[in-house]
């Protein structure tokens, strides 16, 4: 019996070993750290063959459920866990030759933290587990963001870390109001009393949870370090945080809201903000010329596209919403993956230098061009049949206010489909000969691409697996947790 | 009349009284102050003030610490040891997260020679 | 305009914790309160056989937070190490360095690495353990490196240290599944005596683990904000 | 009697807290927020929490004023060259 505790454990013991491990060999720590990382996909794997059998519930310390921590490791934890190993795991071996300056072994700690960080918080079944987690995830994202040491990343660390410390002080006030209200910190076993008490504190605790992991999810007013951040970062880490980091923070709220707080009332604000989220990231991205802060604030507008989903409170809902969380994490890999080679290469953040990129860089133009297609969701690619999830399960809501909302998601998409085709448009036009740089990406950079861009190509091919997997995510999802299911 | 007073003044009350206001104070700091170190102090404050708040949630009013030091101590007469449990990890956290805010601003400020957050560009928000 | 938006923020948000939830959060009574922690201290002394109940709670019962909160300082201290790294100038000498104050530091040394080692031993016994220890550790240390020319902060040892402390953490929890227990961080050694020294299973161990990485990483984390990469130059 | 003397504490406490607001110089507002650290662990010890106080006093009162002091010393180092 694999323990889902290894998932967090074994990159954990990598990280605390890699600053000895650097000492014996210096420039080993990659190695390491991609162990790690392919343990973490083995691991999830195998987990998420053994999860169809129910989830998998495992006590930390041998003490039962409300007394000591515990992990469940359900369908939406081993996905989960699944994602951030794989897209850890490709970004990994882009790193190897794309991060050549700073501190290596120290960005390769950093690395194995966000990913063990990250993985803690889908797994975790206590509240305060997921407060030290979300903290660990927020730290190590802070340094990295500011890993190239330049003024504009540490201008955006630092807004981002004072925003963050607000978001995890409101968190932690929440939890005090959770124990001093039922006395209790394990999940499940909040589930079960969070009926019992009034309605006022329920209201409290539910609103200080969401302000306080919206900061990381990236909720409309409360997004302004978004851009500046994954603008900012190195290009291996923009395709993390845009990745997995913001949308594990975005589940985390919704199985919180659905399955923990029961708090059902609230979702309808949830979606209008999503939609505005949405509408907001878009307009902004369309104003970008520096071609990451367009990828960030499209990560913004993906973001609210999510969020709608998730909260249209119907099964299809969620399941349409985990659709469009795996395509966005390969999609937007993609994205910041194939532009951080000819961001390097060109010397410019501008797209508008980008002319003919397509003639010297076909692999990473062709991608980046599959990438941008499938997040507007063009008919063969993996984002098309997300969108067409989306858009029906929020018809057959049949509430008005749905379908208004379903016009302001297809504004959202004209306008991301302009700008996404303008960029395209202008790496493809053009005879290259004005880019002076030659040779393209080394191979070890266009691999994880290429893995990812056959994901969201021949994606459709698996559409009947990953349906059933998302049905399974989004059942598990709308449930109420509760202590007496657990054992 | 020293009764009512003593009603009013009871220890709960003041803790509660003293973690809002350190939070709300913090808060304060944070939101209008415009030098990145005293924003820093401001977070570090709200953070003592949740402290508070934690442990005050697990007070229970004439109970001994929870360490059986004596053999005639019962369970009953003890507070509650979860809440100190959680509180020590989040100081420990508050510190981690001080250590790195300041450590930013350190180099922030030797690459831009400033700590108003309004003078550096990226910041004004 | 901002101090009054601030202002106004700050007065709503207070003003909706304490009249809505006022009445909620201030009890009105004492009564009996019903949680974990209750429960906790009803078998607490039965199940792992600590006298200072929080130790067992941060050890074992909570043992993943701490596990956690570990890892946080370890990232701050990782941070700093590479946020300061760059950084050539440095302050002049803190002190001048006359015979008494380094006299005085060696010989307050030993007996702070004592009472930090005493105190992180004694967690489970009474109130300290490996966070305060830790910085006492740390602090003994600082004096010695401030005050001295001949010691200096080697950036090679402290990380060892550190990630040996949180290797044998995570090596001590790891052996408990192995156990039939099947569970990350099982006291899988015999309680002992109640209130000696070597009691409550591994949680001396684990606490002595804690405390040295907390006292290598404070030192590390602190150190980088004082000194450069290297040890301290002499002249900025 | 002993609420009374809480009374006081907390009092002293947020006065400290208020003042931050009004003071421009960084010193001194570390060390009033070392104030308000050291009078919380008090208020820790108070209240049954004796762990937490001595944490509180290592770690907040402590050490996190050294680590202001040395960013403060830090960050004005530069404008006395630049005088």
């Amino acid at each position: 019996m694999v323990n889902p505790i290894l998932l967090i454990v074994v990159p954990l013991a990598t990280a605390f070993f890699i600053p000895i491990f650097s000492l014996i060999w210096k420039g080993g720590s990659k190695y390491l750290a991609l162990l790690a990382a392919l343990f973490n996909i083995a691991v999830a794997s195998e987990l998420l063959v053994k999860v169809k059998n129910g989830p998998i519930h495992v006590t930390i310390a041998g003490y039962k459920a409300p007394i000591g921590i515990d992990l469940l490791a359900g369908h939406l934890g081993v996905v989960f866990a699944l994602i951030i190993s794989v897209i850890g795991f490709l970004v990994l071996i882009y790193s190897i030759s794309y991060i050549k300056g700073g501190w290596l072994d120290r960005y390769y700690a950093l690395f194995l933290l966000l990913l063990a960080g990250t993985t803690g918080m889908v797994l975790t079944n206590d509240i305060f587990n997921l407060f030290v987690f979300f903290e660990i995830v927020c730290i190590s994202s802070y340094i990295l963001v500011a890993y190239n040491q330049d003024s504009h990343g540490l201008e955006a660390s630092i807004k981002y870390l004072i925003l963050g410390s607000i978001g995890s002080t409101l968190f932690l006030i929440a939890i005090a109001l959770i124990y001093m209200k039922m006395g209790t910190l394990n999940m499940a076993d909040i589930s079960d009393k969070i009926g019992g008490i009034d309605s006022a504190s329920r209201m409290l605790i539910i609103v200080l949870l969401i302000t306080g992991l919206g900061v990381e999810g990236a909720l409309f007013p409360l997004n302004s370090w978004l851009p500046d951040a994954h603008a900012s970062a190195p290009s291996t880490i923009s395709a993390l945080l845009s990745g997995f980091v913001i949308e594990v923070a975005l589940i985390v709220l919704v199985k919180l809201t659905y399955s923990v707080f029961h708090a059902t009332s609230i979702l309808v604000f949830l979606a209008v903000l999503g939609v505005t989220t949405l509408l907001i990231g878009e307009f902004a991205a369309f104003r970008q010329e520096n071609i990451k802060r367009a990828l960030a604030y499209s990560s913004i507008g993906q973001i609210g596209l999510i969020l709608f989903a998730l909260s249209l409170n119907t099964e299809a809902g969620i399941r349409a919403g985990m659709f469009q969380i795996i395509n966005h994490a390969a999609s937007k890999s993609i994205l910041f993956l194939a532009s951080g080679y000819m961001i390097l290469k060109t010397g410019s953040y501008l797209y508008k230098d980008y002319r003919g990129i397509a003639k010297k860089m076909p692999v990473s133009a062709f991608l980046f061009a599959v990438g941008a297609l499938s997040l507007i969701g063009v008919p063969p690619f993996l984002g098309f049949f997300s969108k067409i999830q989306i858009i029906m399960a929020a018809a057959a809501t049949g509430s008005v206010l749905n379908l208004w909302l379903i016009a302001a998601v297809l504004l959202g998409t004209i306008i991301e489909g302009i700008y996404f085709l303008k960029i395209v448009i202008v790496m493809f036009s053009g005879t290259g000969e004005e880019l002076s740089f030659s040779g393209g990406a080394p191979f070890g950079a266009v691999l994880p691409i290429i893995l990812l861009g056959l994901v969201v190509i021949a994606g459709f091919v698996f559409l009947p697996y990953l349906n059933t997997v998302n049905t399974s995510v989004a059942q598990e999802i709308v449930k109420h947790l509760s202590l007496a299911q657990l054992f | 009349m020293h009764n009512i007073l003593a009603n009013l003044v009871s220890v709960e009350w003041i803790i509660y009284i003293a973690s809002f206001g350190l939070i709300l104070t913090g808060l304060f700091i944070v939101f209008t102050d415009k030098n990145l170190i005293k924003i820093i102090i401001g977070l570090d404050m709200a953070e003592t003030g949740v402290n508070i708040l934690i442990v005050a949630a697990g007070y229970i009013k004439g109970n001994t610490a929870p360490i059986f030091s004596k053999a005639s101590l019962t369970p009953a007469q003890m507070t509650d040891p979860v809440p100190q449990a959680l509180v020590l990890t989040s100081i420990v956290i508050g510190f981690g997260v001080t250590a790195l805010a300041l450590a930013l601003v350190v180099r922030l400020y030797q690459k831009t020679g400033s700590l108003d957050v309004s003078k550096i560009r990226g910041l004004k928000w | 305009m901002r101090k009054i938006v601030g202002l106004l923020l700050i007065f709503g948000f207070g003003f909706y914790l304490v009249t809505i939830i006022g009445p909620v959060v201030f009890p009105s009574s004492t009564g009996e309160k019903a949680s974990v922690g209750v429960e906790v201290l009803k078998n607490e002394v039965a199940e792992v056989g600590a006298a200072n109940t929080v130790t067992s709670v941060v050890v074992l019962y909570r043992g993943f937070d701490t596990l956690g909160e570990v890892t946080v300082l370890f990232l701050a201290a990782l941070g700093l190490t590479l946020l300061m790294k760059g950084e050539k100038h440095l302050q002049a000498k803190l002190f001048d360095e006359s015979f008494i104050l380094k006299t005085g530091s060696y010989l307050l040394f030993p007996f702070m690495i004592l009472f930090g080692m005493y105190i992180i031993v004694h967690g489970h016994l009474t109130p300290g353990g490996g966070f305060p220890g830790g910085v006492i550790i740390a602090t003994g240390y600082f004096i010695i490196v401030m005050t001295s020319d001949v010691v200096r902060l080697r950036e090679g040892l402290v990380s060892f240290l550190e990630g040996l402390a949180g290797l044998t953490f995570i090596g001590l929890g790891l052996v408990g599944l192995f156990k039939p227990a099947d569970s990350f961080l099982f006291n899988f050694l015999s309680k002992g005596t109640f209130n000696t020294l070597l009691s409550a299973g591994i949680i001396p161990f684990i606490y002595a683990a804690i405390g040295i990485k907390v006292g290598s990483e404070l030192t590390g984390a602190v150190g980088n904000m004082f000194f450069s990469p290297y040890g301290r130059q002499k002249d900025a | 009697m002993m609420q009374y003397l809480f009374l006081l504490l907390v009092l002293i406490m947020l006065g400290s807290a208020v003042s931050i607001i009004f003071i421009k110089d960084l010193l001194s507002a570390v060390i009033v927020v070392t104030v308000v650290s050291l009078v919380a662990s008090i208020l820790f010890l108070f209240i049954a929490a004796p762990d937490v106080a001595i944490t509180e006093a290592s770690i907040g009162a402590a050490l996190t004023t050294v680590i202001f002091v040395i960013a403060i010393s830090r960050t004005r180092k530069k404008i006395d060259k630049q005088d």
